[in-house]
């Protein structure tokens, strides 16, 4: 038995992807280790050479960057999961938002704040502020974001009422008994919200087969329960 | 690429003004409770002491999340305030002057403890024989003398105000000229690849700063602290 | 008026101390460790005794019984303390107005006075920190002087200064305690201190009060020297001025018939004015001699002579009413054939002056 | 539900070595820099003193990069310990405890020379005249009286090494058994949908660790420092 | 042999002091704020001169022409400071012990010697925090006699104490100084300790020597009061032990052709011993007066009047070479007729005995 996997991922995938590992170290017999983090802390680790033996990036961009610096088996690549964006407010909100050219968020918000990661920086972030954009409510609403250090952060807002509206993940929205999903952003108003995982050049040798678990149809209950769609290999 | 964006300047002055308001504002309550602890004596004491280190020994965003609870609009003392005196804190620069004081306060408070205990309490004596009065006494002889400790305990909240950046987004979030302050400018420049520059930029301005607050606390300590001081 | 009857424990050290002092000076005598700063402390109000009752004038400081404690401001007790406790961030000039400004106290001496009086007007922009031994416990002096107190005690005031300025400082206390009107407790180990200033006397010893009373009974009680560590015993002389010899700078003083002379007091003809003689500075003739530079010389009759165990004994003289102790080597008791009873003549060497009014 | 898992435990485990670790390491080298500070006169005191305060000004991530480009396998100095000595601080429990003691460094060392300044340097020539060299009169004489110090920055130290999370998560991960903290744990609930119990439950154990911690250092402190005051 | 030039300033005050003082004790006298502590300081190495040297034997503490600063520790000067400056950490026994333990000083005086000479059995495990000022003074001088020094410096080591403890620690002192091989700088304003003390003196006046030298020589120049503040002035006489008076516990000296009787001391016949004598202590009369408690008459020649301005002369007499001063009233000295050449008789009323060595 060699040294145990270790697996960078993406904080967010801490629920899923604890229950599928461990369903892994139970069959298998083998030890897996998962370091939660920012997909950009992380990536920036593995640039230092941290001991990672497979990378799940929340996105595309801190993916590419550790690709660009060929850290990673680029024949690994893939992008594993797919997410959705929503609108959430709290529980007891009366607000309905149709999702479209003409919503006037702005109006909607009033004198409010609308809830949403990072959007300069955290992925979450950047597809909702696309999302805006090609909504063309951007302009207006720019002024009212109240941008919090993650998606988690960005719901806590909402679920605690500071804000009345709040863009996050579908897999956020569903975990937090108190919020509702008002609207489900078109899939076209933003680029596909994909996760891609890969292995980490110079991988243990059990790597491999916790990668091909985590990408296989047995560990995709796993996800799905927690709102991840599952994309299977394109 | 050396001088700062429009939204750079904005978020830099914005800290100082938090980071000073924080320092200023909890001075004298960090003053009362360094008094307290070093020369009290009460049941709970020890609960005080502990209730004061609380930020420190919290990650900063748990400090940010329970000063959402309490502080934010839906928040019980959030919502007196804004009930009762129109204070709103939640999303606001005041909020994050709040989450400064409040990361600040252990430091403040301890340097203080630290000089008030080591005042030598015959002059105080002296000063009653004098006919002083508590007031006059603690304003006349204990605070001068305890000066050192406060120019120590402040610049301490004062540096951590600047950096501090947790508490502060979970609390109040990141909103450009209203709470964005330069950590979480920083903060958003490091989630974006290839803005390493502008994170250095960002981080040598805190530390511009924080050299400068530093050089006057120094100053102010040798004039006072050491004016006395026998060769 | 000060009325003091306390009892207090400070660790292992226990004091019960009770005593009255009028007003002029009390002097507090008693070895290294006896209580006199714990009893200074006390009176202040500084150190809570178990019980026990501290009244100045009609005012009461403290009482147990009452549960009264006043606090230290109020007591209007100014402290010259033994370490002499100057505020280190303040100037000379500030520390010595402290009471008036601080402490919204008025009265008490002049500025200009106190200060030219204690020769520090040099150091009035200087740290405590900067000053020498001496010169930091004038100024402490000098603080206390001018808190305008209704008490004023004094731990060890001059033990760091010098003669000369000790000789400046004394006059201005002795005149504070004669014309102020309060009462001033004063903690010495200079006998001549202390017969200069004290009109009373307070013994301490071992946290107890020894003896206590006018100090002229309690010099002339022989038995004392031990307890006291008085290495000087001496005794106090009621006069009157008879005139003046402005050549010589002299004042003549009436003592019952006869006559001393004293360097020049100002003081006015028939003014009483009590003096203090060490035992040590008078010696005994058995007849009037001629041809000496000691030119007092008083008729007087021995009533008792007290043999100590080394070379020396004391010998108390009556001179009508009034009683004069003396101290000789064991050998010229003998062969001058002193008893009881004997006529003789008392040579007085020196003598320190101190003004003053009634018996007290 | 108030029982910790196996995971948290180990993470409990480690904070407490790790906060451990970083208190007693960086006491020395904390106690020598507030020496110099004190008491040095030398060019470059400034910048000294500007350097000892960047852990707080920066934002913790900040601090966490540059050690991480410092202290990492391929950062120079990491890769020069781990060339010449073995020595490997990147992701694993020693470099979270030199996160640790960098973060809390800036406290120990104000609370140090706030001592050290208060000492009457009379007493250290009381020494000298009576024969103690320098390093005898620092140990008999200045140590015991800065031990209220000490112990105020040790106390502060191991508090903030407790609750550090950013730095500590950027250099050295968030690797459970080996990195992670429960700062790191925390954060990584945080995440997590519905885990807010066992937030409060680790934040919980985490102020309880600290309490005791507090409690311990004011009784050492009581024992020492107080104990030849005069009533 | 300590050998002292330097030339310093600290804030606006200057000093510049040079003397030698040979095993034994040298007195430093000067009035407050004249530069004694700082002239301490320097010689322990707390306080950096500007220029000069330092020598003690043949070691050289300082010298600034050859840039040798000798750290303090290595300096092996014991002081005993004017503000006590007690470990407050440590408890008095570890105060006591700190040369040796921490300084890893050998020699000096036994424990249990100084411990019981000072009184202080029952402190030894006390904090200073908890002594009275004299019980911290006593502590203080023990931490400096146990640490083994071959320079003893002493700043107003007895201010705090009574009488009666000064009279136990003084010939412990004394016999310290004249046995212990060392030179010892006394700091104090009471003339008695110093003429008891003390071989040598030296005056300091606003940061300068005044005058420096033997005892004798210094106290016999009659100028020196006013800079000194020397409230009493003395002089010293040498003698020689003629025979004891055991029934009186008495010990006769010769001076020349005549004799002194004094309190008992331990001494061989033909021991050399030093007296010293306060002007106030010393009459003068025209014929030898009879039947007087004072024994100790000697023949004697006026050799010259100073005139004060107050009431007091200061007359200096001659007994075969040694020098004797008297202190008078201006109008004894008038009507006496004193002048200088008059054959007189000095009457000594008390004497202060210091046995020692060779002249110094
Ligand atoms: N730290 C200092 N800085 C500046 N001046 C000082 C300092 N210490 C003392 N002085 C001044 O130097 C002079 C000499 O002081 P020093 O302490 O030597 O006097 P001293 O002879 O010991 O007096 P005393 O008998 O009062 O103790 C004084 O005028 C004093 O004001
Ligand atoms: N803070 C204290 N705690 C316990 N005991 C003390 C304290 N201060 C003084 N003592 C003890 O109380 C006794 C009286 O002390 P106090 O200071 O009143 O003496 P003192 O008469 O002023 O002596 P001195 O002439 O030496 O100053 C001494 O035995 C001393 O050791
Ligand atoms: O330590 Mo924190 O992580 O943001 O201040
Ligand atoms: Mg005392
Ligand atoms: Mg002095």
């Amino acid at each position: 038995q060699g040294k145990s996997t270790v697996i960078f991922a993406a904080a967010s995938m801490r629920n899923a992807l604890d229950a599928a590992m461990a369903d892994y170290k139970k069959n298998t017999g083998k030890d897996v280790k998962i370091s939660y983090a920012g997909s950009s802390t992380l990536a920036k680790q593995i640039e230092q050479g941290a001991p990672a033996d497979i990378f799940i990036s929340a996105d595309t961009q801190w993916m590419d960057y550790v690709d660009g610096k060929g850290l990673i088996d680029k024949a690994t690549r893939k992008d594993v999961f797919g997410n959705a964006l929503v609108m959430v407010a709290p529980k007891d909100s009366t607000k309905s938002v149709a999702i479209g050219p003409d919503m006037k968020l702005a109006d909607l918000l009033g004198s409010d704040k609308l809830a949403m990661a990072d959007t300069n920086a955290v992925p979450a972030g950047l597809y909702g502020k696309q999302a805006l954009t090609k909504l063309g409510q951007w302009e207006s609403v720019q002024g009212k974001i109240a941008q919090a250090a993650d998606v988690r952060a960005a719901l806590a807002l909402v679920s605690r009422g500071e804000a009345p509206l709040g863009i996050v993940y579908a897999t956020d929205a569903k975990a937090d008994p108190k919020v509702k999903m008002v609207a489900t952003f078109p899939a076209d108003t933003h680029p596909p919200i994909v996760y891609p995982a890969a292995l980490v050049k110079n991988a243990g040798l059990d790597a491999k087969a916790a990668l091909d678990f985590i990408e296989s149809d047995a560990a995709s209950h796993f996800f799905k329960e927690q709102g991840f769609t599952f994309l299977p290999a394109y | 690429m050396w001088s700062p964006s429009p939204e750079e300047m904005t978020a830099i002055r914005l800290s100082i003004r938090v980071a000073s308001v924080a320092t200023l504002a909890s001075l004298p309550v960090a003053l009362a409770v360094a008094m307290l602890l070093a020369r009290g004596r009460f049941p709970g004491k020890s609960l005080l002491n502990g209730i004061v280190h609380l930020p420190l020994v919290l990650p900063p965003v748990v400090t940010g999340y329970v000063l959402l609870l309490t502080f934010g609009r839906m928040g019980p003392v959030g919502h007196f305030l804004q009930a009762n005196f129109g204070i709103v804190l939640a999303f606001r620069w005041t909020g994050a002057a709040l989450a400064a004081a409040v990361m600040g306060f252990p430091f403040q408070v301890r340097a203080m403890r630290l000089s008030v205990e080591a005042v030598d309490r015959k002059l105080e004596q002296a000063a009653a024989t004098l006919g002083a009065s508590a007031p006059i006494i603690f304003t006349t002889v204990t605070l001068p003398l305890i000066l050192p400790g406060i120019f120590a305990g402040a610049v301490l909240a004062f540096a951590k105000s600047l950096g501090e950046f947790g508490a502060t987004i979970t609390f109040v979030s990141n909103i450009p000229g209203e709470t964005q302050t330069i950590p979480s400018a920083i903060y958003s420049l490091i989630q974006t690849p290839g803005a390493e520059g502008e994170v250095l930029r960002l981080a040598l301005v805190s530390v511009a700063i924080s050299f400068v607050a530093l050089m006057l606390s120094e100053m102010l300590a040798r004039q006072t602290g050491r004016r006395w001081a026998s060769v | 008026m000060l009325d003091v009857f306390i009892d207090l424990s400070r660790g292992e050290f226990a004091l019960q101390a009770s005593f009255r002092a009028g007003v002029g000076a009390t002097a507090i005598f008693g070895r290294s460790g006896a209580g006199k700063s714990t009893l200074v402390a006390a009176i202040a109000g500084l150190v809570r005794p178990n019980a026990g009752r501290i009244a100045l004038g009609d005012r009461v400081l403290f009482d147990s019984a009452h549960g009264i404690d006043l606090p230290v401001r109020r007591r209007r007790v100014a402290v010259v303390f033994q370490e002499s406790r100057l505020f280190p961030h303040l100037s000379v000039r500030r520390n010595l107005l402290y009471g008036r400004w601080a402490g919204r106290r008025s009265g008490g001496s002049s500025f200009d006075d106190v200060v030219g009086l204690l020769g520090i007007e040099a150091l009035l922009d200087r740290k405590p920190g900067r000053l020498s031994g001496g010169e930091a416990q004038r100024v402490a002096i000098g603080r206390a002087l001018l808190s305008g107190p209704e008490l004023l005690m004094m731990d060890e005031p001059l033990s760091h200064l010098d003669g000369a300025r000790r000789a400046e400082i004394l006059p201005f206390l002795e005149r504070l305690a004669t014309e102020s009107g309060i009462p001033i407790l004063y903690v010495s180990h200079a006998m001549d201190e202390v017969i200069r200033l004290a009109d009373q006397l307070v013994i301490l010893d071992k946290g107890m009060v020894a003896a206590a009373g006018p100090l002229e009974d309690v010099l002339n009680r022989i038995d004392l020297g031990a307890i006291s560590g008085l290495a000087e015993a001496g005794s106090v002389l009621m006069t009157e001025v008879a005139g003046q010899v402005t050549d010589y700078a002299l004042t003549r003083l009436a003592l019952g018939e006869q006559e001393l002379l004293v360097p020049e007091i100002a003081a006015a003809t028939g003014e009483r004015i009590r003096l203090r003689v060490l035992a040590d500075d008078v010696a005994i003739a058995l007849e009037r001699p001629k041809a000496l530079s000691i030119r007092n010389v008083l008729a007087a009759e021995v009533t008792e002579v007290a043999h100590g165990t080394g070379a020396h004994a004391d010998v108390l003289l009556a001179i009508g009413p009034q009683r004069l102790r003396s101290r000789l080597t064991r050998q010229s008791v003998a062969e001058l054939g002193l008893v009881a009873g004997k006529p003789v003549f008392a040579l007085i060497k020196s003598v320190a002056i101190r003004r003053g009014g009634g018996e007290s």
